[in-house]
């Protein structure tokens, strides 16, 4: 049973994990030039000028913003199912997210059953998912501003700002959390090999373990 | 972009003499480095505007015989410096592409122009201009008197010659035309102050 | 020292010939551009990076009355500009002499200051990826000439000086034009922090197309003010959580190894 | 304004509409196309001056305005003529002026009538009046008779009260469109706010009834009081940089340079010639002719007068007309500087139809234009058309060296500022060179035909090059005694006759010895009423405001204390003050005769309100039969188609002539065109005009960049009604069309031009600039494709401001 494997996320769902996470980081580094003028005077010259780092960035979003489409009608089943899963917010995923601070930190806490993505998982999903949007959408008002009324164009800036925070913040934990913090270890590899441990499943999924051993 | 990049580069200019601090800005970098002006070095020739008949005075400042700049003349009673978009317009015509290099030949039927010089625009003109004269003099008129007979009195015209002159051209070339037409003796001569 | 000055766009004495724009032109270098007719006799639509000045025209008729209303365009010069605000790389700065200015050397291009001008006024060239817009001939006024503008405006309707006598000759006008025009006002010298084109107009902004009370928008408050400095430190906020974390999580998982306690993984 | 105040030109400046209290522009739209003058209207407004508009459309200029109101083209002189009756019923003239200073007293001879549109003298076959009965009851002196009071029958101010009577607001309203008590208002306006200033310019010249139109601005500012006062008179907006100028210089056929009247066929000798014009005018001539030929003249020779070509006065083409004359065949061999009548004739398919006949057509201009190119308009079979052209590219204003006259007779001198483009000439050199070259050809002639060309005087020639400055010092004028430059105007007037030359009398005194005043720059103006008399030189001896004797008193002291120009200093015995006093005689005072006079150039002395024919100096006794025939002093300027006007309308009209319809249009009228179209057809009136963006014909301002950007095409400007009617929408594209021609353009639908009613009648105007042609940066379809060639009698001008056009979406 300790060598047992379990899928956990299908190919696709891994290409648009990493696609995602590559223009993302470079879409990060490139829009933060203009976000502040001293981050610009730092973060400029790696991309050389103003110009290319705008270049980059704009292709980028374009990468951005094809990849989870591409993924999307490959696994048409599978982001329905996860969207479902993340959506679906039970009073364990409250549970979890109230003990989760403590757990985050080292301390022993009893985490009530989660299903596929545990309640910090969900809420990481949900924020990026619906910050990725509304950064892709702010940016292109912001690229093609002249076809967008003046007051909406303006939003977009302090929108894709917000956003871009708040994604920012969500992908430090969560590649922490996928990395790093002890008690995690294993989900990387579910994104990186497709398959987790089945008494990892179980312990941090039941929920999700269940069913799909029951299956 | 073509044109432009003179003004581009001129405004860049402007602000590289501008020390940027905290807040981008300098003001005593400003006042000490200052603006640089087109005209600074520039000779400032008075005319006047070539459209309607108000008479306002531009003025050109040139530069090694160059026209930086043109703009009403202040001290002009008249429009005291100001200008209407025509005349602020000017300078277009100085430099104009469209204005032609050489006189131009155009022979009976052709469908182009053909370059020629002017030595040879002004003999052909000239020739055309004693041909046509002595083929269409006319040396006198029948009229009738007041009293009812009638005379035989000089005309002295060349009939075949005629001559649309110009307000738009000086006093002087103005005052030439009609010397012009009438001692090669055409009374055909009138101008666009009809019309 | 250049103290600050002021332009003072007496619309009822505009005739509308559009010398303005052709003298802006001639002095800036501007390219001309190819046009058509708008409406009335106007043919340019907006400000662009070769258009830093413009007349619309406005027509109305009522009650067997004709009035055709004439509006200069161009850099407000705003004491609180917008655009500086949302600069990202402080390409915009303010002179002395009351001027809003894009150094070029400085600007990229991105068309953040395009967004955010109330007015629309600065307009970005694609090819030199550079923004470009009315600079009150700073160069000329520095000098101690006028603006290109005011200096060709044959009618009269343009004014500089400073800003407590182009002031008063504002009111002034004003006071002559309500006679005939109840709803004349000045507009600008409310608006972000006081512009230095002050206008006459003898209708409502709105009858110009004008936004009524420019001001700092909402979403650049929100984006300069709270976003960007305040906001911003939730990433670091974030990374800090991490560190502490993989820290934290150690040095419990050590003690309570030392407990004999369990691991997760 | 000739035959009503004895000179043609602007009698105020640019500078001086300050001065005004109240403006009536009509037939002008100043800010559009003459945009200096709004620089000084807005100042005067500034201080409390009304502005009047009256025009078929409202323009940029009636934005302006205080009242502003919409007429029919062609119609001016009914709202005029108005306007008079109501001056003249309710005393609202000047009578200490009308008394004194216009002919209103001077009675005429009985013979004279006006019925059924008529006056007196008419000759239907040759389409001319003859002015027998126009002409003053004379005592034995010669001298008009004065009547005692302005109530004598038949004084000037009776017949011109009767002539005016027919012309009631009601009337106006029914003609022009313009409700009865707007046209009311106008009146009370404008003679309530003294001095008032009149403004035209082709928006009244361009019609059949132009020299009447602008005779009604006469009468008008005569009976109110408004000529020779500073912020009065009548301002002619002429309509090109140097217009007054080439008229000065005679660019016309009728005319030597100076005014004087061009010889014609009878006047064999130079004494006949005086005889007809008077020693006013013998005098000039001579002059002119000593400057033409120098030492070739002689007082043996009658200074050369022999070899001026003579007009025939039964066959002189105006220009409208040179292109019939060319398709007729007669003429060979055009020059051309400097004009675009492809584009800027009326009716314009004729200009091909003629330039096609010639064997040479040479242009002389700065772009090549229309006219250069009319052989290869699109449309045209180009190989069918055998005239050879020649292109001279011509050097444009700055650079080139030379004077320019401006609208209020200004001469200002200017240096060349840049090298000629690409080595291409002044027209001057071009002239020079031609001149010389013929010359060549004719060398050793001994044809009597070529002594002109070959004892002329001509030589212009300085550093390799024609010189301007030697041809204005010749146009000022040389005394024969000392060989040096006439110093003054007075210089030249003074000198006996034969003992001074001059190119242009009225020039005279604009270069004394070792100066140039037309290069002055002094722009002091100590008055504050924008005189600047020492900058530059005002034609005739730099006097500023025509006719300024008449802002004085009888004793010689200004009326107005805030706007004074002229005194007369009985102290030191001599006329003076801010202007150059325009007097007869400066040491004549105001209780001699001649110190009376404030339009001295008329042979009466007063302005005209009735233009009658007469000629002073002529002696009353008979001639003997023997003896030669004694030479008179001045004759009257005449207007050739009624000494009073009179209402008629355009040659196309949508209605009939409300006050004689028999008589229609003008009788005099000269018609050019062939077609005219019916009412029914094309029912709408069309009216042209340009635009501030560019300038006449576009030559040059169609190759200007910056003004293509700013005013890019040609439009239609339709009312909402008949947009609405025809279904265009503002921005369409409109088809006009008239019997002549047709053009498609974008359409203007808008307030600016609204519905009239004539005569009871829905009238829609439609208005269109005319400035574009097939060729340049920024070619377009012109305007003259439907436009109506028919010219005003007197000044030969084309009724460009109405013909009868259709419309259609296109």
């Amino acid at each position: 049973m300790l060598k047992e494997r379990v899928l956990r996320f299908s190919g696709s769902a891994r290409f648009a994990h990493w696609g995602h996470t590559i223009t993302f980081l470079v879409l990060l580094f490139t829009g933060l030039t203009l976000f502040t003028p001293a981050l610009g005077r730092v973060l400029t010259p790696l991309f050389g000028s103003h110009v290319t780092a705008s270049s980059i960035h704009k292709v980028m979003a374009v990468f951005f913003t094809i990849i989870p489409l591409i993924a999307l009608v490959i696994n048409f089943k599978g982001f329905v199912e996860w969207w479902k899963d993340v959506f679906s917010f039970g009073a364990n995923d409250i549970k979890f997210l109230m003990v989760f601070p403590l757990e985050f930190f080292g301390f022993h806490v009893e985490i009530p059953p989660q299903s596929k993505f545990n309640g910090g998982e969900k809420m990481n999903s949900v924020v990026t998912t619906t910050s990725c949007v509304l950064l892709a959408l702010s940016g292109y008002v912001m690229w093609f501003k002249d076809a967008f009324p003046a007051g909406l164009v303006q939003w977009c800036y302090p929108i894709h700002g917000i956003c871009m925070i708040l994604a920012t913040c969500m992908v430090c934990m969560h590649a922490y959390l996928g990395s790093f913090h002890p008690g995690s270890g294993e989900s990387f590899w579910g994104m990186w090999k497709g398959t987790v441990r089945s008494d990892w499943a179980a312990h941090h999924h039941a929920k999700w373990y269940n069913e799909v051993t029951k299956s | 972009m073509k044109v432009t990049r003179r003004g581009f580069l001129k405004i860049s200019g402007i602000s590289a003499a501008v020390v940027a601090s905290g807040l981008g800005f300098n003001l005593e970098a400003t006042a000490a480095q200052g603006y640089a002006l087109k005209l600074d070095g520039c000779t400032k020739v008075p005319s006047i505007c070539h459209f309607c008949s108000g008479g306002c005075g531009l003025l050109l400042h040139i530069k090694d015989g160059k026209l930086v700049h043109l703009e009403g003349n202040p001290d002009n009673p008249i429009n005291e410096g100001g200008l209407c978009p025509k005349a602020a317009s000017l300078e277009q015509v100085a430099y104009s592409e469209e204005r032609p290099k050489t006189p131009l030949y155009r022979a009976p039927g052709a469908e182009e122009w053909t370059e020629i010089t002017w030595d040879e625009a002004i003999e052909r003109i000239a020739k055309k201009a004693v041909e046509i004269r002595n083929k269409t003099w006319k040396k006198t008129d029948e009229i009738i008197t007041s009293t009812g007979e009638k005379k035989i009195v000089p005309a002295n015209r060349a009939e075949g010659l005629a001559m649309i002159g110009s307000a738009e051209v000086d006093n002087e070339e103005s005052y030439l035309l009609t010397k012009f037409a009438r001692l090669i003796g055409t009374p055909y001569h009138e101008h666009q102050a009809r019309i | 020292m250049m103290t600050k000055k002021k332009v003072f766009v007496d619309t009822s004495l505009c005739t509308g010939c559009k010398a303005c724009s052709v003298a802006c032109k001639a002095w800036n270098d501007l390219e001309a551009e190819k046009t058509q007719l708008i409406t009335s006799y106007q043919s340019q639509a907006s400000t662009t990076y070769n258009t830093w000045t413009y007349i619309s025209m406005h027509e109305k008729y009522e009650n067997g009355k004709m009035e055709w209303l004439m509006f200069k365009h161009q850099c407000y010069h705003c004491a609180e500009p917008s655009c500086l605000k949302a600069c990202p790389v402080q390409a915009i700065y303010k002179t002395e002499s009351g001027y809003t200015l894009i150094d070029h050397e400085k600007c990229i291009g991105c068309g953040y200051c395009v967004a955010n001008c109330p007015w629309s006024v600065p307009k970005t060239n694609p090819e030199l990826k550079k923004t470009f817009k009315c600079t009150g001939c700073i160069d000329r006024v520095e000098n101690g000439i006028k603006p290109a503008c005011v200096y060709t405006c044959q009618p009269g309707a343009l004014h500089f000086g400073e800003p407590a006598e182009i002031e008063a000759l504002a009111q002034t006008r004003l006071a002559e034009v309500k006679k005939d025009h109840p709803k004349a006002q000045l507009y600008g010298d409310n608006a972000m922090g006081g512009t230095t084109y002050l206008y006459l107009l003898l209708e409502d902004p709105e009858f110009y197309g004008l936004p009524v009370n420019p001001t700092v928008s909402s979403s650049l408050v929100v984006w300069k003010d709270w976003v960007q400095p305040y906001g911003i430190w939730l990433i670091p906020l974030a990374a800090a959580a991490a560190v502490g974390s993989f820290f934290t999580t150690r040095i419990i998982n050590n003690a309570n190894k030392s407990k004999g306690g369990d691991l997760h993984a | 304004m000739s035959p009503s105040f004895g000179r043609g030109a602007m009698t105020n400046s640019w500078q001086d509409m300050m001065n005004s209290e109240c403006f009536l522009i009509a037939g002008s739209n100043c800010a559009e196309n003459h945009p200096i003058a709004m620089k000084w209207v807005n100042r005067a407004k500034a201080k409390g001056a009304k502005i009047i508009v009256v025009d078929p459309r409202f323009t940029r200029t009636a934005a302006k305005a205080d009242i502003f109101a919409q007429i029919r083209p062609g119609t001016d002189i009914a709202y005029l003529g108005a306007m008079i009756n109501y001056y003249i019923q309710n005393k609202l003239y000047d009578e200490t002026y009308v008394l004194n200073l216009t002919n209103a007293l001077l009675k005429v001879s009985k013979d004279f009538k006006f019925e059924d549109g008529l006056f007196s003298g008419f000759n239907s076959e040759k389409k001319k009046y003859d002015y027998a009965s126009w002409a003053y009851q004379l005592d034995e002196n010669n001298k008009p008779v004065k009547a005692d009071s302005l109530d004598d029958p038949d004084c000037v101010f009776q017949l011109l009260k009767k002539h005016f009577s027919r012309y009631t607001f009601d009337v106006a309203e029914k003609i022009t469109g313009i409700p009865a008590d707007k046209i009311k208002l106008i009146a009370d306006t404008f003679a309530a706010a003294k001095p008032g200033n009149i403004f035209y310019a082709l928006g009244m010249t361009q019609h059949t009834t132009g020299v009447q139109g602008i005779r009604c601005y006469a009468i008008i500012q005569l009976l109110l009081g408004n000529v020779g006062k500073a912020g009065g008179g009548i301002q002619a907006l002429r309509g090109e940089p140097n217009v007054q100028g080439s008229t000065d210089m005679a660019n016309l056929n009728a005319n030597l340079p100076g005014y004087l009247p061009y010889p014609t066929n009878a006047q064999v000798t130079l004494h006949d010639f005086a005889v007809k014009n008077g020693s006013v005018q013998h005098k000039p001539m001579v002059a002119l002719l000593k400057a033409w030929f120098g030492k070739n003249a002689t007082p043996e020779n009658d200074y050369g007068y022999g070899w001026l070509p003579k007009n025939n006065p039964d066959n002189m083409p105006v220009q409208s007309q040179f292109f019939n004359w060319m398709e007729k065949g007669q003429f060979k061999m055009l020059f051309n500087w400097g004009s675009n009548s492809t584009v800027s004739i009326p009716d314009r398919k004729m200009v091909a139809r003629g330039l096609s006949k010639l064997e040479m057509l040479v242009v002389a201009d700065i772009f090549n234009t229309e006219t250069a190119q009319f052989w290869r308009e699109p449309g045209i079979d180009t190989k069918s058309i055998k005239t050879e052209v020649i292109f001279l590219p011509a050097a444009f204003v700055y650079e080139k060296a030379g004077t320019m006259t401006n609208s209020s007779r200004l001469v200002q001198w200017k240096e060349r500022a840049l090298e000629p483009l690409n080595g291409c000439l002044p027209d001057l050199d071009m002239i020079d060179l031609i001149f010389k070259k013929m010359r060549e050809l004719y060398a050793g002639s001994t044809d009597p035909k070529d002594e002109p060309i070959l004892k002329a005087n001509w030589d212009y020639d300085h550093d390799g090059e024609a010189s301007a400055l030697k041809v204005l010092q010749e146009l000022n004028g040389y005394d024969d005694n000392t060989g040096q430059l006439t110093a003054s105007l007075a210089d030249y007037l003074n000198a006996p006759i034969g003992t001074v030359s001059t190119g242009c009398w009225i020039y005279a005194g604009v270069t004394p010895p070792g100066k140039n005043l037309a290069d002055r720059r002094d722009n002091a103006d100590p008055t504050g009423l924008g005189l600047n008399k020492e900058y530059a030189f005002a034609w005739p001896g730099n006097i500023r405001v025509l006719y300024n004797r008449a802002s004085c008193d009888a004793n010689g002291q200004p009326i107005d204390e805030k706007r004074k120009l002229i005194w007369w200093d009985a102290a030191a015995g001599t006329w003076t003050g801010n202007d150059g006093p325009d007097v007869v005689d400066k040491k004549k005072g105001p209780d001699t005769p001649e110190g009376k006079q404030a339009f001295r150039m008329n042979p009466e002395g007063v302005g005209r309100l009735f233009t009658a024919s007469y000629t002073s100096g002529v002696s009353s006794s008979p001639v003997p039969a023997d003896s030669i025939a004694a030479v008179p002093v001045r004759g009257a300027g005449m207007t050739v188609d009624g000494p009073m006007p009179e209402f008629y309308e355009p040659i196309e009209s949508p209605t009939n002539n409300l006050l004689h319809p028999k008589v229609q249009n003008n009788p005099c009228a000269k018609i050019v065109s062939t077609e005219f179209g019916d009412p029914k057809d094309y029912p709408y009136v069309l009216t042209t005009y340009g635009v501030c963006e560019h300038f006449c014909a576009g030559a040059i301002t169609r190759n200007i960049p910056f003004l293509n950007e700013v005013m890019p095409e040609p439009f239609a400007e339709i009312s909402k009604n008949l947009g609405k009617k025809l279904g265009i929408k503002d921005g369409d594209r409109v088809e006009i069309s008239s019997i002549r021609g047709k053009l498609t353009v974008h359409a203007l639908v808008t307030d600016r031009i609204q519905t009239l009613k004539i005569n009871g009648k829905d009238t829609e105007t439609i208005g269109m600039p005319w400035s574009w042609g097939f060729a340049s940066l920024n070619p377009g379809p012109s305007t003259n494709n439907v436009t109506m060639n028919a010219c005003d009698p007197g000044a030969g001008t084309p009724e460009y401001k109405c013909c009868l056009v259709n419309a259609r979406r296109a």
